[in-house]
């Protein structure tokens, strides 16, 4: 087990995903945000344990299930909410939305073309092996992302070049409605680090202590210089594809089957067995973020509208 | 006989009854067996097959499935997406009959959603049709109606050639449902503006095909020819009725496919009113609005008295609707446009006496 | 000191001048190490770095590294190879800086070679350079001389935008060389109509700029102007001092960048001459001879008596030097559309009187 | 060793494919070819070896370098080399040229974009599976192409739908002047297999009686519905990338020792040790070759040029 102040960490982190991503569903049922809301909950232990190892300088990127990273890594909530809804204080003034978040503060970018992250996510790498700083590149997707070309080629270059990433594929079993065994040919996308000659590591994502301690080997290796790796995490959407999603696909009961393991009752019971704090801590822990996340959505529905001429602006710089 | 169907059911209908016809026929893509759920229920999974996340795979196997027997409909999903097998679709599947010297030929159709307006951002509401219509080798065809996306589908899969064909998000309800979420709005349609005729109208239910390369005049008129395509069809119509009140006549064309391009109606048509409004949801420079006119002064540059174009600027798309709104054309913008042009004929007819019928 | 160089040695100055300047900027791609060599043994395998064939991936890389704080130019070979890395190109790097509220900079130079004339086939010769104007975000440069060849290599790199730097083949001598095969010709410059003044030419040894966006009247004129950009601004010229001997007075603006274009020099220009011949070596259909009419008309539709546009056609690039000539503008093709346009100017003129000054 | 009328027919084939290319690199530097012109010498067994095992119904499908994979299907000579001419009695009436041969009479096709052929060579096999015809569709392409997007995304398909496929590497060691080591992160792309779950397997690509054995047990695979695989063959270009290629790259000796292993050579050795023929017999083989293939120079010589018309045709059908 993680010393106290690593699991306390780790549980603040999965609250904080959560409990934005249950007001951000809120607030898209309420029509406050427009288009797709692809949420993150049931995958939280994922970039929570992954991101507890970085800085906030190290660059992170991911694809259109980007909030979990965004918020494990420390974002600005306020700022995101209001990206969310479109506003002018919104991390991208509105122009980006909820799949398209870029945080500088966190060295944070996302985007919503499946495998797309990979390749963008080799170049903040290069440039800190050129400018001789010590940054770790993550890189967050999903295993439906796993097939895309991209993947090959990123690991390849990010390989050949020994490059500080590490990439992370949450195995949440579907890509939309396309089970892995109809898109990936092998069972595990671990299993295809060695095509690259790079170490691979397959991981419980429903368990942010096993997931942290998974990664750390991978991100000190990459901090010390000695090339990428690939973690594939188990986990699972709790809320479909998106907030559409008719479901209809699922097999009977794996959603239940997947909702028994919840990352967040899980990393409860191992503080608790553990002594690092009571029950009582916990549910402060808790209010604190609620009312924190209350915050960021008073703060996005109360802001402005970016006004008409902000259309034509930041083409170029 | 002849139905109201829904955008959407024509496409089915349209795909379904070829299928039934033509044993090669079959679909592709990413979820085609939960978004085609009746085509997989009917013909089953070797016809209708769920492909990984990797376009340039499945799309690059339809090319070669048409070349060798096959008439594949092969799903983009969305037209935003082109660009990860953008060399299968420009480099192979469209070049490979013109290389081959004619030895092969791909009958093979690319069914893409695209078009914005619901606030989805930049990487789901693209058009970009200018992109294919540029390239020589793919015809590019965009329904307006239930009727014409029938019929268009029916000629796209019948034809020997690759068929880019779009549909727009906000005329096939399931796509704006699913990505808008249609649960939460009292009423979508009001919502994001979905024209009506566009979404839901008359389909015979036997087989029909719509020619690529003829536009339609949606509408007579001889002060102002609004030349458009998809949803815009629709947003000049309703301009053009709102100016009719006042007593002006705008023509009002729908080009329906972008490759082949029927030229001559457009042409014909400017002739007589001598002033042309291009409107497109595509990007504003060098795509759609430029190549119309172009057309127009190659043939008969002493007839065009005025042109303006409203289209998408030439940004990304924002995400928040209060940008998305100023980047897309809209009514409010083309009836601005259209008024301001009708004022101008005005003024030169008032200052000239009648309207002047310049020759060359 | 101004020396001649030729057009890819002032390209490579300007780099080298860049990389000396600001160890920010380093270039990667296939084969730099042999094509760059040069800058390979000045600046060390770190600044000049081989890529596998992964376009995607290190065009991808290129992006992030220059929102990290590096200036990248990243070798994409040849243009025609686009469409494997079109959407890092077209979504992810035109589009970081807009999305992300002007928060991350891409300060990025793609550099490519492109055009046809010399044989090569279709996936080596196209120029395709309005698909990427036509996709907001990315500035788009076509140098046609040594002169400009640097300034533009050296404002392209400073500039704090993507921009797309394509370098005809015809021009750079060693493109040509390496795939026509310089040694198997007597005069291989002959052999493909090589224009000499976009080959060689002076070249201040000093770094300086050429503005992106700034057209170049390239000869002055007042009864046609001819609008055109890389290699066929030479074959304009060409054209233009043939005609000159028969008194016809050519005004040819080289455009030098699409993105940003330059419109009001053009309007003006067509303003004067009241007739516009745009050449192109792209394809024909939806790219740059539209929007160059559609600028015009839109400001000054009453100004413009007539308009053609010489391009290639569209076609797939044939393979055969026989057809590919014919689908190329070339010298004759452009002058007979010159002399058509004025020859039909003079039977108005000759009919009419005076030219006719047709105001609003 | 295999039998006599194999080891004779590979023969007839690896001097097929390199009197044609001598003569077309004679042409070529004559001037009566225009463009680059990427030559398969040295690769000759590769393709003699694997496409013996072929029907001229078998799909195939190669790259840039693609005369040879034509040559040992057996595609018609003279429209073949009145293509490189460009002339109108060409494969392509001239449009293709040498990097785009187009040959339905040996269901053979070949392009320039690296990586561009995988995709494609899946149709044709998908097609067969439909069709329920037992076609195996193979596919040419360099240790270069191996690392572009579409390699895995082709394997992973045709893994997953079991299609016929047949994916035939060429280790040339070189793409253009970058060697394998800064391309591949891995020593052997034949390893990457085992990333979609197929066999791979690594052979001698200069001997070629060692690649008809390697290549067998993967058609016969193909060909009874047991889906793709993967065959690497070393080899190398003796002419290097192309005709203008100045080679400077080149370790000392490299070019000398691979000439060394020359395959043509090496299977008359082979020939006369099994007593499967006597000198003259092969000389008898190479005279018969050389002049079919000057015919087909002398044909495309005197063919006209296409006429311009023709331009404009076959932009649609
Ligand atoms: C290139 C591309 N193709 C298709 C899509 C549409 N799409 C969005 S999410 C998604 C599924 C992604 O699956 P996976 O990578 O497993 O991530 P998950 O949604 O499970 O988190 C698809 C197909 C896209 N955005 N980009
Ligand atoms: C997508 C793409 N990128 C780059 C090129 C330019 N190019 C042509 S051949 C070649 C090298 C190919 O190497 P390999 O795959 O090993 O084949 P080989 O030439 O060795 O037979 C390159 C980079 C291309 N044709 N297509
Ligand atoms: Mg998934
Ligand atoms: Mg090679």
């Amino acid at each position: 087990m993680v010393a106290k102040e690593v699991a306390l960490d780790l549980y603040r982190r999965l609250v904080r995903i959560r409990t934005f991503e249950e007001k951000a569903a809120e607030l898209w049922h309420q029509g406050h945000i427009s288009g797709e809301l692809h949420l993150y909950s049931g995958q939280d232990a994922v970039s929570a344990g992954v991101c507890a190892h970085l800085r906030p300088e190290d660059p992170t990127a991911a694809d259109h299930r980007g909030h979990g990273p965004l918020l494990a890594k420390g974002g600005d909530l306020k700022k995101m909410m209001a990206e969310l809804l479109g506003r002018k204080t919104g991390l991208c003034q509105g122009k980006g939305g909820h799949m398209h978040l870029f945080d500088p503060s966190v060295s944070y970018g996302c985007g919503s073309i499946i495998g797309a992250a990979m390749p963008l996510a080799l170049g903040p790498a290069l440039a800190a092996k050129m400018q001789k700083k010590d940054l770790v590149s993550t890189v967050f997707f999903g295993e439906g992302a796993a097939n895309q070309g991209t993947f090959h080629e990123s690991l390849n270059l990010a390989a050949l070049w020994k490059l500080p990433v590490l990439f992370v594929c949450h195995d949440n079993r579907w890509a939309v409605s396309v089970p892995k065994a109809q898109s990936t040919a092998v069972p595990w996308n671990a299993d295809r680090a060695s095509a690259y000659g790079i170490p691979g590591a397959l991981v419980d994502g429903m368990d942010a202590v096993a997931v942290y301690e998974a990664a750390a080997p991978l991100v000190q290796r990459a901090r010390r210089g000695e090339g990428p790796s690939l973690l594939e995490a188990t986990c699972y959407r709790f809320r479909g594809h998106f907030e559409t999603d008719p479901l209809v696909y699922l097999p009977a009961g794996e959603m239940e089957e997947w909702k028994g393991k919840d990352p967040i009752p899980k990393l409860e019971r191992q503080i608790i067995e553990q002594g690092y704090g009571t029950d009582q801590d916990l549910v402060r822990i808790r209010e604190e973020i609620r009312n924190q996340v209350e915050q960021t959505a008073e703060f996005a529905l109360s802001s402005p509208w970016p006004e008409p001429e902000l259309a034509t602006q930041h083409v170029f710089v | 006989m002849t139905r109201e169907l829904t955008f959407a059911e024509a496409i089915h209908e349209a795909i379904e009854q070829e299928m039934i016809r033509d044993p090669k026929v079959f679909v592709l893509g990413e979820d085609v067996q939960l978004l085609r759920h009746p085509l997989l229920e009917k013909f089953g999974e070797e016809r209708v097959r769920n492909t990984p996340i990797s376009e340039s795979a499945f799309i690059g196997a339809a090319t070669g499935a048409a070349y060798s027997g096959m008439r594949p409909i092969v799903e983009l999903m969305m037209i935003d997406f082109f660009g990860v097998a953008a060399d299968q679709i420009m480099n192979h599947m469209a070049k490979i009959t013109y290389l081959s010297g004619g030895q092969l030929r791909v009958p093979l159709v690319i069914r893409a959603a695209c078009g914005g307006g619901y606030g989805d951002g930049a990487h789901q509401s693209q058009t970009i049709w200018a992109l294919f219509a540029h390239m020589p080798g793919l015809k590019v065809v965009i329904p307006s109606t239930p009727y014409d996306a029938k019929g268009l589908m029916i000629q796209a899969i019948r034809d020997d050639n690759p068929v880019l064909y779009l549909e727009h998000k906000l005329l096939a309800d399931y796509w704006l449902g699913l990505l808008a979420g249609a649960n939460r709005y009292k009423d979508i349609q009001a919502e994001f503006n979905v024209p009506k005729a566009g979404t839901k109208g008359s389909v015979p239910e036997a087989p029909y095909t719509v020619p690529l390369g003829k536009a339609e005049i949606r509408r007579q008129g001889t002060d102002l020819t609004v030349v458009s395509v998809g949803v815009m069809v629709h947003r000049a119509l309703a301009v053009a009725e709102h100016l009719a009140a006042e007593g002006e006549g705008l023509e009002v064309i729908d080009l329906r496919s972008l490759v082949p391009l029927d030229r001559r109606t457009v042409i014909d048509s400017v002739k007589k009113t001598r002033k042309l409004l291009v409107v497109d949801e595509d990007h504003r420079s060098y795509g759609l609005t430029g190549e119309i006119v172009a057309s127009v002064a190659e043939e008969a540059a002493g007839s065009l008295d005025d042109f303006k174009r409203v289209a998408a600027l030439d940004t990304s798309i924002p995400f928040s609707l209060a940008l998305e709104r100023v980047m897309l054309p809209s009514e409010e913008s083309i009836e601005a446009a259209a008024r301001a042009m009708l004022k101008r004929g005005k003024g030169v007819s008032s200052r000239g006496g009648p309207k002047p019928r310049r020759g060359r």
